[in-house]
């Protein structure tokens, strides 16, 4: 790890992001450890996709740095910036839908060397078995679980230093979110750090170290996941208290 | 554009401004310091401005991507040819003949819409593309039902009743019923079609109606147009209604910028002087070059202003009083 | 009397089930809300009734007449109006003009009075401008007026979307989360309107929302959703604290929320 | 019946050239939306490049086939980056209408006189043509080599595109350029790369049409362009069976509206099969109708 970086994986400062003449981010700040687990909890258009989109390069700010290893990345193209060892799993999965289970997982270690493929597979069926049973259909065939789990499993196969997941429990049960959300712990505890977008903001405050509250563009409330599960604003917003 | 009370408002302003100038047009001509040749390239330029406002309305204002304009061009052209062979030339025929034209284009393009405008965007294109090479094809087997159509050799002994009178005020006509069209509450209806076609049905429009409507007219002037064609160039060859035809008027409608009449009016002019203004321009040994220029002029604009001339704007006396800007 | 009858509504999309046997009436002058988690099939309701799908079976009935398959712009001259999720406006055509085509299936002048501007063409014009005008002003964009609509910022879309809505005079209002992304200040300003223009109009309002404060605040009786299915119906405060819809909606475990 | 499968094979020749083209197409508008004009001209530079290959510079049909296959690449790459490239998030229109400048640029560039001039030329035949006789159905050694040579490539398209790691980055991008992205794939190389294996198939195919139909011109790339893009949109846009399954069909239905009903007649019944064919099946034989998000 470089020196400047003092153990912050990535720091977002100042961020803003317009489209066309409407603008989605208001220039935001945050920051996610080494080891850490941190995540985005807002409503529906508050600019959380937005800004994984512009960390992993996706969309280009229009002011603000991103910084990744203390390394400007802002302005860099997205495939650049996955060969750094930060990943996006993308909200609604995205799946290559025609394409085998295999393939695409395949896909998600493009930049690793071929070598190391198989190995890299057969730990991340340590952590999603299912899809080894699964390796030959095509992506279309599997249920909006495995699916999820399809896209996490695509995502640690470039072995990333960081993983962003973007509302990783949409449509899903709540047996199943509950068994993501389990994974996604479990992932962290094996060393990857996590940012996490959601909408779920009981499962989000549970798994996450450290929370940042947006709302229409802007951080308005950060702090650690026991402070904000008893923030009254939060409860009120978020929880439906 | 913000006419007061005292000033002439724009609409009048531009009315004296057109006679005017086309007084001065017609004083040159009959004096002939512009030469026939010049005045059958202005006479093309009304054209072909007749045909682009067409397809503006298909494609700008309606959103419906048509390569097979030339296709209706060609209907037009023959349909009134047709009728003045027939009847015998005179100004009568010549009217009866550009209604004709447009009537016939209209009524085609009518059937052939009504299914293929269920198609989308590239397929759509595709569709009208495959169309016009049809047509293309019956022109050139034409003479085995109609011998005076000529099919490939092309058609004959058509009178040579227009001239550049005609073209100019049929082009103005055009234009003005363009204009009320696109400002009024159909206009508003075809381009929500544009714009979204879900939101459209959404808000009451019935969008099956407003395609079909938009691209019947829009076929209809090109049929006035090939009318007015066959009657400036008394010959008609199939080769002269293809693809290429096509592309070229979409050229224009892009060039002046989709949905603007203004922009279409720019266009048409600037580019039929352009390519004929080169023919006069360059030296004889380089002529071939012509058509190596007027290519990469449209892909160096396209790269430079992808909106064309003018993307979406008017000149202010192509709006009506209501649709002019309060300030 | 109910004003929209849903009976029995399925809907497939290939193999997936997306609503499923869906039975709701709703009276007029109602105001309901339609609630649940993303991927329930909230939308596909709405796109339901007003014409956008035609159901795999059940039947809908406005005002006692059957209105499934029909197209959506008859379904909208019967006097329902919508506003969608992710705002579509006629990005190219300005404030003005994105309402007064919402009018446009009134008009009676047609194609030939419009090109030769007749008095009838005039007065029509009038009318519809008026009209239009009057709404931008209830909802405060009359300063806009001339500004294409894709250039406004996003709360004043979803004003100006809703103005679109309510220029037909329609009698059911659909509203597809006309909260999504506005702040909390924003959002207080919402319910107000909601409130206000179901009063001034006459309306009745069926509404899909996330946030569970425009949904206690302003319904009057909500339905939960879950998997295409209704899980529940109720007054807001009861439907809170329905141990099923805590668990499908806010995604906790039942036991824990009864701890 | 010897008539009949005299016509077929003659049809499935044609085809066969068609689907070289075609390919092209399908793949460009797989990956970028955009209707490239321009494919039928890099057929036709294919087709000049086999006959400078073999008549000027002496080379076997073999190594001729292979001049111009990575001639046309690199001509398609070159279109791409120079006038494509920089209107990928232009309006489509512009993009569409660039293509037809790139397309008319060629056309009436090779026409002048010190390039490839508007006269046709006889196209070189190094070997002598020899007819074999099955069963009252004549086939020639050029025949077999179309059949052969164009058999060859697209086995070797479909191995590629499907077993390979940039074959399916190319897939990846055709169906989510974003995502690609994510995955870490640098989506315009992959769009290069498509740009030039198409173009090398559409050069292959120009080579091709030279033997079978043996007289070129600068503007013979113009119908059989619009008729390989008409098989692409036939067989369902954007995949890979698709073209070749669509050009097989025209080139069937155009040589049997030949020899059954009409030759002025062919484009016409060939274009009203496209249409009849959308107006049925929207997205193609085998295309996957799409459904609008609401």
């Amino acid at each position: 790890m470089t020196q400047q970086s003092n153990g912050v994986l990535l720091s977002v400062k100042d961020l803003v992001v317009s489209y066309g003449a409407i603008r989605a981010l208001h220039g935001i700040s945050f920051e996610v450890g080494e080891g850490e687990v941190v995540t985005l909890i807002g409503a529906n258009g508050a600019g959380k996709s937005t800004t994984l989109n512009a960390v992993s390069g996706l969309v280009r700010p229009s002011g603000g740095e991103i910084r990744f290893l203390g390394r400007r990345i802002d302005g860099k193209p997205g495939h650049a910036i996955v060969r750094l060892g930060l990943t996006q799993v993308p909200e609604g999965r995205r799946p290559f839908l025609g394409m085998t289970v295999r393939e695409n997982l395949q896909l998600g270690a493009f930049n690793r060397p071929k070598s190391e493929i198989s190995e890299t597979m057969d730990r991340v069926f340590k952590s999603f078995p299912r899809l080894k049973e699964r390796l030959g259909q095509t992506a279309g065939t599997l249920s909006g679980g495995e699916l999820q789990m399809l896209a996490m499993a695509r995502g640690l196969m470039a072995r990333p230093r960081l993983m962003m997941l973007d509302e990783p429990s949409m449509g899903l049960s709540p047996i199943l979110v509950q068994e993501i959300f389990s994974i996604i712990s479990e992932i962290n505890r094996q060393g990857t750090s996590i940012l996490l977008v959601e909408q779920n903001a009981y499962m989000a405050l549970r798994v996450a170290h450290r929370v940042y509250v947006l709302e229409t563009g802007e951080v308005v409330l950060s702090g650690t996941a026991a402070e904000l599960r008893e923030s009254p604003r939060v409860k009120s917003a978020y929880l439906g208290e | 554009m913000t006419g007061t009370r005292r000033r002439l408002s724009p609409g009048w302003l531009a009315l004296i401004v057109t006679v005017l100038a086309y007084a001065a047009l017609q004083t040159l001509m009959s004096t002939k310091v512009i030469n026939p040749y010049w005045q059958q390239v202005a006479g093309l330029a009304g054209i072909m401005a007749v045909s682009a406002l067409g397809l503006n309305l298909v494609y700008g204002y309606t959103g419906q991507f048509s390569l097979g304009h030339a296709a209706f061009y060609g209907i037009g052209a023959y349909a009134s040819a047709l009728v003045t062979r027939s009847l015998g030339p005179s100004i009568w025929t010549l009217l009866l003949g550009i209604a004709a034209g447009a009537v016939i284009a209209g009524l085609v393009a009518f059937l052939i819409g009504l299914p293929i405008l269920r198609l989308r965007s590239d397929y759509l294109a595709i569709a009208t593309l495959g169309f016009g090479i049809i047509m293309k094809v019956l022109f050139d087997n034409s003479d085995a039902v109609i011998p005076m159509m000529g099919g490939s050799a092309g058609m004959t002994g058509i009178a040579r009743l227009t001239n550049f009178a005609w073209v100019f005020v049929f082009a103005l006509g055009a234009t003005v019923v363009l204009r009320n069209l696109v400002f009024s509450s159909v206009g508003r209806a075809l381009v929500s079609v544009r714009e979204d076609e879900l939101a459209a049905e959404a808000v009451g429009i019935n969008t099956t109606k407003y395609k079909t409507l938009g691209f019947t007219l829009g076929c209809m002037y090109a049929g006035v147009a090939g009318a007015l064609y066959a009657h400036l160039y008394a010959y008609l060859n199939p080769f002269n209604f293809d693809f290429l035809k096509s592309i070229d008027v979409l050229l224009v409608v892009v060039l002046g910028g989709l949905g603007s009449i203004s922009g279409t009016l720019v266009a048409a002019v600037a580019w039929t002087f352009l390519l004929e203004g080169l023919r006069v321009a360059l030296p004889a040994s380089i002529q071939d070059w012509r058509m190596v220029i007027y290519p990469l002029v449209m892909v160096v604009f396209m790269i430079f202003r992808p909106g064309g001339l003018f993307s979406g704007t008017e000149f202010g006396f192509l709006k009506p009083r209501s649709a002019r800007r309060r300030t | 009397m109910s004003l929209l009858d849903i009976r029995g509504l399925t809907m497939k999309f290939g193999g997936l089930v997306a609503v499923k046997d869906f039975t709701v009436s709703i009276d007029a002058h109602e105001l309901v809300g339609l609630i649940g988690p993303n991927g329930a099939g909230k939308t596909t309701v709405f796109n339901l009734v007003t014409g956008m799908h035609a159901p795999v079976a059940g039947t809908i009935e406005f005002q006692g007449r059957r209105i499934q398959g029909m197209r959506p712009w008859r379904v909208y001259a019967l006097g329902i109006a919508r506003t969608f999720q992710n705002i579509r406006l006629f990005g190219m055509l300005s404030v003005l003009d994105n309402v007064r085509v919402a009018d446009h299936h009134r008009g009676e002048a047609g194609l030939v009075h419009s090109i030769l501007r007749s008095p009838k063409f005039r007065h029509e014009e009038k009318r519809t401008t008026d009209r239009a005008l009057e709404l931008l002003s209830i909802l405060g964009l009359d300063q806009r007026r001339d500004e294409l609509a894709r250039n406004l910022p996003y709360g004043e879309q979803r004003r100006l979307e809703i103005a679109r809505a309510l220029v037909s005079d329609p009698k059911l209002l659909l509203l597809d989360e006309p909260a999504a992304g506005m702040n909390p200040s924003e959002v207080g300003q919402l319910m107000e309107l909601i409130l206000s223009i179901k009063e001034r109009f006459n309306l009745t309002v069926f509404l899909i929302e996330h946030q569970m404060k425009v949904v206690m605040g302003v319904c009057e009786r909500v339905v939960v959703m879950e998997f295409g299915e209704i899980i529940c119906t109720g007054k807001p405060e009861q439907v809170q604290c329905d141990p099923k819809v805590v668990e499908a909606y806010l995604g906790v475990q039942a036991e824990e929320s009864q701890q | 019946m010897s008539y009949f499968l005299q016509q077929l094979i003659n049809g499935l020749q044609l085809g066969f050239v068609y689907a070289l083209i075609a390919l092209g197409y399908t793949m460009v508008y797989g990956i970028v939306k955009l209707i490239n004009f321009a494919h039928g001209d890099v057929f036709m530079v294919g087709a000049y490049l086999g006959f400078f290959a073999m008549a000027n510079w002496a080379l076997p049909f073999p190594v001729a086939i292979l001049v111009a296959m990575v001639g046309c690449a690199v001509l398609g790459m070159v279109i791409e980056r120079l006038a494509y490239k920089p209107l990928r998030n232009a309006p489509r229109i512009s993009a569409l209408i660039t293509a037809m400048g790139v397309s008319l640029f060629i056309e009436n560039f090779t026409n002048l006189n010190f390039v490839f001039g508007p006269a046709p030329r006889a196209f070189p035949r190094p070997f002598a043509v020899r007819t074999f006789n099955l069963g009252g159905v004549s086939i020639t050694n050029i025949t077999v080599i179309v059949f052969g040579v164009s058999i060859l490539l697209m086995v070797a398209l479909t191995w590629f595109v499907n077993s390979t790691k940039t074959g399916r980055a190319m897939r990846a991008v055709s169906m989510d350029k974003d995502t690609s992205r994510l995955m870490g794939i640098d989506v315009d190389r992959i769009i290069t790369i498509t740009f030039g294996i198409g173009s090398a198939l559409a050069g292959a195919g120009g080579v091709l049409f030279g033997f079978a139909y043996p007289q070129i011109q600068p503007l013979m790339g113009i119908m059989p362009g619009l008729k390989a893009f008409v098989a692409a949109v036939l067989g369902g846009i954007g995949i890979i069976p698709g073209a070749m399954l669509g050009a097989v069909i025209m080139g069937v239905v155009e040589t049997f509206t030949s020899a059954y009903v009409s030759s002025t007649l062919r484009d016409a019944v060939a274009f009203g099969v496209l249409i009849i064919v959308l107006l049925v099946r929207p997205t193609g034989i085998l295309g996957r109708p799409g459904r609008e998000k609401v």
